[in-house]
């Protein structure tokens, strides 16, 4: 199977870069603005794995469904809800894209089928699985797209969601994020079997492994299992081999890994590796760098002012959305 | 027309299966075995595999996808054979299907009924034999049913359907054989999903049960009666919102009520009515509301040990004739 | 692999075939007394299986450790409770081996180390696991039996157990009784992989198969996982293939298979092939098999008469045994 | 010696893992990263991997696990993260630990300690900030704990080793950080783990809590002192088995009482409590029992509307207040 790269046109590389750039900037934010205690709770960085979410769900379409993890600001930016709703979410205010209810974790958005947001490892599968069998229940050809991370397959929510999906050829794309640790557990002292595609496959799923540092490679292989999906051949299995450069969450001290091992995968990083490989080939000036980047975090600062300037919701409201107002 | 406890929750799923096609049945054994206890038997032949559906042994598992199946614009019945096994699915239940709607400020929401059956009384000990009505009950975000008539078994499934938000509904494996009369329109059968219903007009006290309760509370009124004594007995029906209001307008007359219910007595449902009872009909009370629940000890499997455990009839009528002082 | 004939001699020949007799006369029996009302709740039968349980557990020591099903008369049988307690805890009675609490589902033996009796599908593969650590954090040689049927293979319970087992090396013997179905439920409707070595062996855990209607091959195929295990060598699993011959339960209707399917497998049936191949060996005449039967029939029928000669315990001690006696 | 909460339960494990070397730990992310709110840190150092193990991610898998270890001898302390994830362990813990004794007929036992963080007040939204508590304290053959103290801290785990049935011991998400003065002899800190502990004495009203809810309690008798209130408060500690003598020796004293819960308030374990008052103290009551529990929603996120939802000093000074007449 060969994966080489795809020769993108400015545009739309330039396009890869800039999402993954609004991605981190708008990250980083996040970290600033909970140490400032605007944003609190749990909060979960994605730096390092940008490549990953831009790469990948550019791939599905308006009509498809999204599930995610508690780790989904990249998701839920790429998916189209907008910075100034993600980051108002986070600041826990009314005009968030869930206004207010579920923070940092919990980004929602039904108009473009972005279905959360999970803070249960595993707990995003079985919704996945009844996502896309309501597509084929109803004979409609959109697919549902699941990341979760490779600490999640050692549940027993992954075996069953796997296994249902498969038994049943449901358009599910498991879209696993290995970025090689769940908190502080490496891989290998959590899973018999490290090779997570002999794992996939173990289910009659089919499984494709992409290098998660590199954007064109996420993309080329998400579209090459979508392509076999579409065509009707149930569910299918990515791993995104990848690295998250900052602490599980704001509470990790990072005791259980080295800071060589860190800096070896930041050598890696999607953006700098990406926007090198652009200029090499002559798709990129620094300048067109800086100018995107200034961009992107002109959007976070925004973001940040309309977060900030958002109302709360009025505690009178506290028991809204509880169950539905009208009484069945 | 005769019909059983069990023909009628089939006919009701039948309906339901025949008029939506966004209706899907789903669990383990519901179509060619034939459903576990029989509820779901004929189902398949009549409606497909597709939509009468055969899970593996994966309640986690397919519990959520009824979950993400409602999420995705189908109407699911999830069929946990028992509330035992429900234990393995509770995560996707209350993190997941009682959740959504709230933590998406709104703007999801889990139309998915969960049928299951509970209960102790046929000597299958201790790890199939629980009733944690009462834990489901707990859980913001849920609407939890127990019928325990012919009619609401009948009548129940269309109203949790139209429901918005998941609906637990709770079978007591004592009543699948239960037979009665129910007359053929639907008039005889349709139900609201909020309301508890007296089922017995009394003065002297009130007596309150839900699912397989009712019976026995309403065998032991007709005991007290022989002695003169007049028991109300209301039926709760809907275990989550509880109908307080029905409640309290009861025991406001009797002045004295007991609590029948089948979980072990300590953090049982029955508690939580008593606090209701003593927040809003405290000073109405003539002696405190007594308790009939299970004994506190996993389900044993001999009989005489587990009808021993269980609220029986004889208890019900002792601690009716405690609370009026006739022991 | 091969798992050719091996020349046992007459005694222990015999000795199994009485052992597969016992069984089936124990259950022939249970299932009697059920009809008279004297056994009630939930009655499983083993019939058409015992060759696995006769064939597998002479293969333990008597330091191991056994979990079960519901299933689980022939192992606690085989296992050496006492016939007479386990007829007694069927018909619940205080002389039953678990003092007619747990009845048919809850046979146990604690001075047999054998831990039951477990009615919940895949419920006991974690305990063996937990038994195993115990084990090999007490450096202790023993090792752990664990039964359960190709349903639970389904469960979330398996694969977090066979991870946990295969990551640290536990000694847990996985003892799958594939008999093709969950009640009603075909292997192939449940799994999307319906090789369930293969699925074992995605874990890392090497697996072996077993011709479950042959006691021979199935003593043979356990030793020789066994051995590997006993060598240090973690857990391994073994699908014995087999044909309930009965119902599910004593509430199945059996809509779920044809009859013309089960009476193919009946001419399998393990007893009659064994007692014909050792006849044709000139290890067993008919005398002999007819007075091994005898005995077996004999030993049931004591033991009916014992189960109902037996007391129940009096409702005075319903609380015991929910905790301790003592405070702590 | 000042010594936080989190300091004093990891002094009380270490102490076990020293003492006895059928004591091991066993949970996600015990070890390497050094638990998730550093309960556990430097233990993997004193110890070892063996005895200070991580898990991969399968709370039901290694719950049984230490259940099938329990049983084979060892001595296990099982960690499960939160509450919050225990949903899906809780099979394992009501059909295998808390049943295998009684199913066995008394032949087995199951001495496990599984700790768990619980409740909410940092902002963790619905799925991380449950309060399950009064579901343990529901199951019959399981012990419930609920260190409010750093004595407690410190002394609980001891006991619950030795307690030769499975206990649940949960820790409060809002205490990790509380410190104070503990003696360094033991004798500061020994304990039982079946009586409740009156905190405060006090005439006016028992103010009842537990766990995350004592402070605040606490904190609103102060208050009430101010205003002339003295208040009673009582810290349930072990909520299974519940010491209702205790409660209710205080009050026949007081005649009033509030319940605090941080569980929602249908079902929760402040309606056993109130039960419990109704059974043994009707007579003796001035006042219904006025309940202060968390609303009932999935918990939000943001900040005002979280303190909203919980149970709050404010309110408990306000229900105490309407009970007395004082509004
Ligand atoms: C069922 C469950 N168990 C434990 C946790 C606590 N927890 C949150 S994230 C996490 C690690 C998950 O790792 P992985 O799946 O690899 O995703 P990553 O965080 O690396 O993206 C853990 C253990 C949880 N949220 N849910
Ligand atoms: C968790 C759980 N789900 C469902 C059941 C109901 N049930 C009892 S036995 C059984 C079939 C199990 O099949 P298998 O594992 O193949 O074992 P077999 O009965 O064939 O020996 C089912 C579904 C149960 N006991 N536990
Ligand atoms: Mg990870
Ligand atoms: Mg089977």
């Amino acid at each position: 199977m060969s994966l080489g790269p795809v020769p993108y046109d400015k545009t739309s590389s330039q396009a890869l870069l800039a999402d993954m750039l609004r991605i981190r900037r708008l990250e980083e934010a996040a970290a600033e603005w909970y140490g400032a205690g605007k944003i609190r709770g749990y909060l979960h960085l994605y730096i390092g794995e940008e490549a990953v979410a831009a790469g990948a769900m550019p791939c599905f379409h308006e009509g498809d469904d999204v599930v995610a993890t508690y780790r989904e600001h990249g998701h839920a930016l790429m998916r189209g809800v907008p910075m100034n709703a993600i980051m108002a979410e986070m600041f826990g205010k009314a005009l968030g894209c869930s206004r207010g209810r579920g923070g940092s974790m919990h980004l929602f958005d039904a108009g473009r089928r972005f279905f959360g947001g999970n803070a249960i490892v595993g707990g995003g599968l079985p919704l996945a699985v009844g996502l896309a069998l309501a597509a084929q229940l109803q004979h409609e050809a959109r697919v549902v797209a699941c990341f979760f991370g490779e600490g999640a397959v050692a549940e027993g929510a992954f075996h069953e969601s796997m296994n249902l999906a498969a038994l049943w050829k449901l358009p599910v794309l498991f879209c696993c994020e290995n970025n090689l640790y769940a908190m502080g557990t490496a891989l290998a002292r959590s899973e018999s079997q490290t090779d997570l595609c002999v794992k996939a496959e173990s289910y009659q799923v089919p499984a494709l492994r992409a290098d998660g540092m590199d954007v064109v490679s996420v993309r080329e292989t998400t579209q090459q299992a979508l392509a076999r999906m579409r065509a009707g051949g149930g569910p299918a299995f990515v791993e995104y081999r990848t690295y998250r450069f900052r602490a599980h969450s704001m509470f990790d001290p990072e005791l259980y890994r080295d800071r060589k091992e860190v800096e070896a995968w930041k050598e890696r990083g999607p953006i700098h590796t990406f926007s090198a490989r652009l200029k090499a080939e002559g798709k990129l000036t620094e300048e067109e760098f800086l100018a995107l980047d200034a961009r992107a975090m002109a959007e976070v600062a925004a973001a940040v002012a309309f977060a900030d300037a958002a109302p709360f919701e009025p505690v009178s409201e506290l028991g809204r959305d509880v169950v539905a107002q009208e009484e069945p | 027309m005769k019909i059983s406890y069990r023909e009628a929750l089939r006919e009701a799923l039948r309906d339901a299966l025949a008029s939506d096609p966004r209706v899907f049945l789903m669990g383990e054994d519901v179509g060619r075995y034939g459903g576990s206890y029989a509820v779901s038997k004929g189902l398949l032949e009549a409606f497909g595999p597709e939509r009468v559906r055969d899970t593996p042994l994966s309640e986690l598992g397919f519990v959520g996808a009824g979950v993400g199946a409602a999420l995705g614009g189908m109407r699911p019945i999830v069929e946990v054979m028992t509330v035992n096994f429900s234990l393995l699915a509770m995560d996707q239940i209350v993190n997941g299907a009682a959740a959504l709607r709230h933590m998406s400020g709104g703007q999801l929401h889990v139309p998915l009924v969960i049928r299951m059956a509970t209960g102790a009384g046929r000597q299958l000990a201790a790890q199939h034999s629980h009733s944690f009505e009462g834990w489901y009950a707990h859980v913001p975000g849920l609407r939890v049913l127990a019928p325990a008539t012919i009619a609401d078994a009948r009548g129940m499934l269309e109203p949790a359907l139209a429901c918005p938000d998941p609906v637990i509904l709770f079978e007591h494996v004592r009543l699948y054989n239960l037979e009665g009369e129910l007359g053929d329109d639907p008039s005889a059968w349709r139900c609201d999903i909020r309301s508890a219903a007296m089922r017995r007009a009394g003065d002297a006290v009130t007596i309150i049960a839900y699912g397989g309760g009712l019976l026995r509370a309403l065998e032991a009124a007709d005991q007290l009666a022989g002695e003169g004594i007049e028991a109300e007995v209301i039926d709760l029906r809907v275990l989550r919102p509880l109908d307080t209001p029905t409640l309290l307008g009861s025991v406001r007359k009797t002045h004295r009520a007991v609590v029948v219910d089948e979980g072990w007595k300590s953090g049982s449902l029955s508690a939580e009515i008593v606090a209701r009872l003593m927040e809003g009909a405290f000073y109405d009370l003539d002696a405190p509301v007594g308790r009939v629940c299970s004994e506190e000890v996993p389900m044993p499997y001999a009989l005489p040990l587990e009808e021993a455990a269980l609220p029986q009839p004889g208890k019900i009528v002792a601690a009716v004739r405690t609370l009026l002082g006739k022991t």
